[in-house]
């Protein structure tokens, strides 16, 4: 069995090796080769469900690195379901990029690093250590990096991916402190050895290290106030997206957390903590969700919002609940960026969905996949997220956060407004892709001039014979895929009916042990009280939304009224709350005044001028002393022996005096 | 009871008699293949079939007249044959013939075996430079020049190539590494190892088309260019003993050492050693008669940017299957 | 113990013989018979794998490359030539300093003496028979050297590279003057500069 | 078969002497350097015996490192004869005085 395992981890990266070393002659081979290693590791993955449900699930030491630290992979529920999701929904995108990429010239390098991207992931989810979670931690940050820069002849693009790479490693830094600090403290990188050991962390040291930790989770999984790289990561080619930056990648952070469960349950002001940032980033992403246009930038902050509730569940201890809602997640957020992809694939690269509109008679395959995604999203009665985000909110309720508690179901309610306005804006009224900008109040985009000097298509890929481009795909290819996850955006929350009597809640068993309230439970109505008091507030959001953009008055003035409210959209959410300014005015600027003044000062009169002194008193020495350099090599010979003989003669007595 | 000392003794005077009778019928062996190869008969006169030729061969090198140059260096030039001759001899002792060797079939089954070989091997270099040095003629220096710098470049590629073996069979002992290849023998999953090991110890033993050292149609004779007689006949003798050392070191390593063919553990191991051993000894002759000699510069380019590297990648790649499947 | 006292002998007189020769080539063979013996003593002191380094490295590689400098040195020019004797009175300071360390260090040995060997293994004459992971084997010191002293080996790595880097420099062909072109005229002998200027008398 | 250790470190001591009154007494260099490789033999065996009297292979180590770093010793001090040769036909630690101050 240990060797299916070892098979898992290493075919997606067989994968891209066969990809890299071959890619120019297989160009679209490439996406089948990428998507049949992964979904074979899919089903390796699944043949391993009995030993990996097992009692301590499926183990396999690879390599003693230094006696002592033996790394290895380790297979248990928990990387079981992270593994099985990043496999399946990852194979189901790499199906539909085979699609979306087909007439783009670097398919092969795509699929190389889309490849290298599912190995590093599953490094990161399958090490049964610190130092493999650290090299995943950071692979998953250098695939990213590749991926959203994909397109490396936009300025924007290029900026985007330094600027996810750039966050992404001050969480590296709280990781790599995080695994210092426990290695220091109980004398193991394996998991298993720091949770036997885990009396040896006392509560300051304990809070620190899981600080630490979060702020790894908050840099990955866009959590405030490092969240700012995300939206601006969808400049990557959408199949990117969809894997990268909604299902897999920035759910990492739920991930360690939920993995280091026992270091969270006793540490209950970490948990305060890390509940307190989910709510205000769920908050937050739905309130920019509000004011976007672009499709995918919305779902981006849609994104940031679920992972927010994600956060809040395994934060607050809730575990089995915040990672049902990253696998219900999973699905319905790939679906919607995947059917978002076949929107923007049609329309031709078309993103703002004021440019959309009456697309529900043009696509109404994609129609359906995005109405199943969107009322999954809110947490419509039925789908699956109302599953998972019920249990996320009510679990404030029995943890004793009233407050988070409303957080959450206040923004359950923006959640479904947002995603019906964009529903509206692109499906319904009518088709406003031939007027012109001004008509609809679209300002010339600032970040388009940015940077004037654009980067050279690499002359491999220019030399490279061109796909031709006006070949299509096959639509099953793409809605193949859509489908899929559709279905299961609908039925997903299935496994969770019943509780804590599910089989969900059964597949875990005690790996997470217990999390003691933070407070005394708060309970103030029951389950079903509440799944009816969310529901309510996400029936009022879709009726605002409705009245706003779906009625058929609404419709017929759609035009008047996103012309109104694009000029009108306040600067608070232009500018995303102001979050990348108070970033570039409290580290950005200070770090290069910082600089500028070690330039300016301490390089040429500290720096330069203690060397120049040194080189002077050097050389007033060497005046001195050159009267002993005769040139002659036995001279120096015999010095060096007399002194040596003084060293000798120094220990002899010295041994003789004891 | 005998002293140890004294068994030791008359052991080591049996192996030098059987190793020394050993070199002289290969000479014979050679010179009978390489003639049927080029369709002659080969020697045919002294005894049947040629049979006593080795005998009269001795006889000549014995009585001819023993020449030192003027210029030469009397004491070194008088020396080095010696040192030559005792590092190839020395060798068999530590060789295992068959499974009791620290028996009756060989002096001792040393822990660092094969790194014993390769010491004395390295010592053997001395023999050939310092002849080449003494003799005060410039052929041979430049003979004796060109062999130590083949012979310690090649040296790297053929002990990179060993280290495979010594990974997977996880001893540096000869016996344990036999034993070892009881299963599957390491020429199997060592067959990069092989044929590195191969070229280099052919370069390593001054053999064609790597006999530069030699090289008589630019050096008259290399480094023996001066010697006659007797000292002449021991280099003679340390060359061809260093080739049946490095076939033994082959068979040992690669070939499974005594370990019998489709399981005939009926006939015993010192005969599948003497078979393993002679097959690789023809098969050096048959270079010999088949391929043309290197251009000097070409030999190097060749051992320090080709065999070198595959050589390490062997390694490294075998240091990481066996890593990898340890686990 | 008679072992012992041989190889002490041996050792000596060819420490002596190496530092009293006229030419290199009788150093080296007194250098080489050093080296054995050394190695020798080495296994009586169950440092089996130092021994064949000892005999592979050091007279297999080192001492080589001394015989192939004076080979490449003395071909065509003749014999060593050595100038003037700059520093005539050198020999009496350096035997009384010698003298006086080597007393020192024998005062000091002598004051703590460290008394027989402590009983270990039985070993043959090439150390342990048979047995891979006993102290000073292969196994062990390949044990000791990639996991407790794995730094200082990198470091050796390190420093091998430095020397072969160093060795390019010095000894390699001289880079070629861009003014004066790529094959620039040999100038004899007689006309060369100076390069090591005589000393002033 | 049980020697002293002191007799080991002092036929360390007298080798190492042999190879100082080497250094300073000859002026041919490689000679010079032969008596320092001396040295380092002496060093080495004295490493070794102590490494046996306290069953420590950490003395091993140490003389392994000593004969890497004597190889570049061996091989750096060799380069520098042979570049002196070319330039200056003579061979004498004496006539290398060009750094004098």
């Amino acid at each position: 069995m240990s060797g299916l395992l070892l098979a898992v981890w290493l075919l997606p990266f067989a994968g891209a090796l066969a990809i890299w070393a071959l890619g120019p002659q297989l160009r679209r081979g490439a996406g089948w080769i990428g998507s049949a290693t992964v979904l074979l590791a899919f089903v390796l993955t699944l043949v391993q469900w009995g030993a990996a449900t097992a009692s301590g699930g499926a183990h396999r030491a690879l390599v003693t690195w230094i006696p002592g630290f033996t790394l290895g992979l380790l297979l248990d529920p928990l990387s079981l379901l992270w593994s099985l999701i990043i496999t399946g929904v990852g194979g189901l995108i790499l199906v539909y990029s085979i699609g979306y990429m087909w007439s783009d010239r670097a398919i092969a390098r795509f699929f190389a690093y889309m490849n290298f991207f599912v190995f590093a992931m599953l490094t990161l989810v399958l090490s049964d250590n610190l130092v493999g979670l650290l090299v995943g931690w950071g692979l998953v940050g250098l695939a990213s990096y590749f991926l959203i820069g994909f397109w490396f002849d936009r300025p924007s693009a290029v900026e985007a991916a330094r600027k996810a790479f750039v966050i992404n490693v001050v969480g590296d830094v709280g990781i790599m402190f995080a695994v210092f600090a426990l290695y220091k403290a109980t004398g193991s990188i394996t998991f298993a050895g720091i949770f036997s050991q885990r009396d040896a962390l006392s509560g300051g040291l304990l809070f620190m290290i899981c600080g630490a930790l979060f702020v790894g989770c908050a840099a990955k999984s866009a959590q405030v106030p490092l969240q700012t790289w995300l939206p601006d990561a969808m400049e990557g080619p959408t199949p990117v997206s969809a894997l990268i930056h909604a299902a897999t990648m920035v759910t990492a952070g739920v991930y360690l957390i939920a993995r280091f469960a026992p270091l969270w349950n006793a540490s209950p002001p970490a948990r305060e903590l890390v509940g307190v940032v989910g709510a205000v980033t769920a908050l937050l992403g739905a309130i920019l969700g509000i004011a976007q246009w672009d499709i995918k930038r919305i779902l981006a902050y849609s994104t940031m919002s679920q992972i927010g509730y994600m956060i809040m569940g395994v934060g607050i201890g809730a575990y089995q609940a915040g990672v049902l809602h990253f696998f219900t997640h999973a699905f319905f957020k790939a679906g919607l960026f995947l059917t978002a992809g076949l929107l923007i694939h049609e329309l031709h690269d078309e993103q703002d969905v004021r440019k959309m509109g009456g697309l529900s008679r043009r696509m109404p395959f994609a129609f359906y996949a995005m109405l199943a995604g969107t009322l999954a999203i809110i947490g419509f009665p039925g789908f699956s997220g109302y599953f998972s985000k019920d249990a996320v909110v009510y679990a404030m309720l029995e943890h004793g956060q009233p407050a988070l508690y409303a957080v959450g179901a206040l923004t359950a309610a923006i959640t479904a407004y947002y995603m019906f306005r964009m529903l509206f804006l692109t499906f319904f009224g009518p088709y406003r892709g031939e007027l012109e900008d001004a008509e609809l109040g679209i300002l010339p985009d600032r970040r388009a001039h940015r940077d004037e000097h654009m980067p050279p298509v690499h002359p491999a890929e220019l030399t490279r014979p061109a796909v031709p481009v006006h070949g299509h795909a096959p639509a099953w290819l793409m809605n193949l895929p859509v489908a899929i996850l559709a279905l299961f955006a609908v039925i997903a929350g299935y496994v969770a009916i019943g509780g804590a009597t599910s089989p969900w809640w059964r597949f875990f068993g005690g790996l997470f042990g217990a999390a003691p309230a933070v407070a005394a439970s708060t309970v103030a109505f029951s389950e079903s009280l509440s799944t009816l008091l969310v529901s309510a507030l996400v029936a009022i959001g879709i009726i605002v939304a409705f009245v706003r953009y779906g009625s058929p008055a609404a419709q017929l003035a759609s035009v008047e009224r996103i012309r109104a409210e694009s000029l009108g959209r306040p600067a608070i959410f232009a500018h995303a709350f102001y979050f990348d300014d108070a970033i570039d005015a409290l580290v950005v600027r200070p770090a290069r005044s910082v600089g500028t003044f070690i330039a300016r000062f301490v390089d040429p009169h500290v720096l330069d001028g203690g060397v120049r002194d040194v080189a002077w008193g050097a050389g007033a020495l060497g005046v001195i002393f050159r009267a002993l350099q005769t040139g002659l090599v036995r001279s120096y010979a015999l010095t060096i022996l007399v002194g040596t003989a003084c060293f000798i003669a120094y220990f002899a007595l010295i041994g003789s005096a004891r | 009871m005998i002293p140890w000392w004294a068994i030791a003794l008359i052991k080591a005077a049996v192996i030098l008699f059987v190793v020394v009778t050993t070199f002289a019928y290969s000479m014979l062996f050679e010179r009978k293949i390489m003639a049927w190869m080029q369709l002659r008969p080969g020697p045919n006169r002294v005894g049947p079939w040629g049979m006593m030729q080795p005998a009269a061969d001795a006889a000549k090198m014995m009585f001819k007249e023993d020449l030192t140059p003027e210029t030469a260096d009397p004491l070194i030039y008088r020396l080095a044959p010696f040192i030559s001759l005792v590092c190839a001899m020395g060798t068999f002792a530590i060789i295992p013939f068959s499974e009791s060797s620290a028996g009756i079939w060989g002096m001792g089954n040393v822990n660092a075996g094969i790194l014993v070989i390769f010491a004395l091997t390295s010592i053997g270099v001395y023999g050939i430079s310092l002849a080449g040095w003494s003799s005060g003629s410039k052929f041979p220096l430049l003979g004796s020049v060109r062999s130590t710098a083949q012979m310690i470049s090649y040296e790297l590629a053929l002990t990179m190539s060993v280290i495979g073996v010594l990974i997977l069979a996880g001893t540096t002992s000869l016996v344990g590494i036999v034993h070892a290849q009881r299963g599957l023998w390491y020429i199997a999953p060592q067959l990069v190892g092989f044929i590195i090991f191969i070229i280099a110890s052919v370069a390593e033993t001054n053999r064609a088309p790597f006999d530069l050292v030699e090289a008589e149609s630019e050096l008259v004779g290399g480094f023996h260019t001066e010697y006659s007689g007797l000292r002449f006949g021991l280099f003679f003798i340390a060359e061809y003993l260093n080739m049946i050392t490095v076939a033994c070191i082959a068979t040992l390593l690669f070939l499974g050492g005594w370990n019998p063919l489709f399981g005939l553990s009926i006939v015993p191991g010192i005969v599948w050693f003497i078979v393993k051993a002679g097959l690789f000894i023809f098969m050096y002759i048959w270079l010999r008669t088949t391929l043309p000699r290197l251009r000097y510069d070409r030999l190097m380019n060749f051992g320090w940017k080709f065999l070198l590297p595959v050589a390490t990648l062997n390694l490294m790649v075998t240091a990481a299957v066996v890593a990898v499947t340890a686990g | 113990m008679s072992l012992f006292y041989l190889l002490a002998v041996i050792l000596i007189a060819s420490a002596i013989f190496t530092i009293t020769q006229k030419s290199p080539v009788y150093s080296v063979v007194g250098l080489l018979v050093n080296f054995l013996a050394l190695a020798a003593l080495y296994f009586t002191l169950n440092a089996e794998f130092l021994g064949v380094i000892q005999i592979v490295i050091y007279s297999g590689a080192i001492l080589m490359l001394f015989v192939f400098v004076i080979a490449l040195l003395s071909s065509g020019v003749g014999p060593f030539r050595a100038g003037p004797n700059r520093l005539p009175r050198i020999a009496a300071p350096a035997l009384l300093t010698t003298l006086v360390a080597f007393g020192f260090l024998i005062f000091g040995i002598a004051q703590r003496p460290f008394g027989p060997l402590p009983p270990h293994r039985p070993t043959s004459f090439l150390g342990n028979v048979g047995d891979p992971n006993v102290f000073g084997s292969v196994g062990d010191f390949g044990v000791a050297l990639f996991t407790v002293q794995l730094l200082p080996f990198e470091v050796t790595a390190f420093i091998l590279m430095v020397a072969v880097i160093g060795v390019v420099l010095i000894a390699g062909d001289a880079v070629p003057q861009p003014t004066l072109g790529r094959h620039r005229p040999q100038k004899r002998a007689a006309e060369r500069e100076p390069i090591l200027k005589a000393p002033a008398p | 078969m049980s020697v002293d250790v002191t007799n080991y470190i002092a036929l360390s001591a007298v080798m190492f002497f042999i190879g100082v009154a080497g250094v300073i007494v000859r002026r041919n260099p490689l000679i010079v350097l032969m008596a320092i490789e001396l040295m380092f033999n002496a060093a080495n065996l004295a490493l070794v015996a102590f490494a046996r009297v306290w069953v420590n292979n950490a003395g091993h180590i140490f003389v392994f490192l000593v004969v890497t770093v004597a190889a570049a010793e061996a091989a750096i001090g060799l380069a520098i004869v042979v570049a002196v040769f070319r330039r200056a036909e003579n061979v004498d630690v004496d006539e290398v005085a060009g750094l004098h101050g």
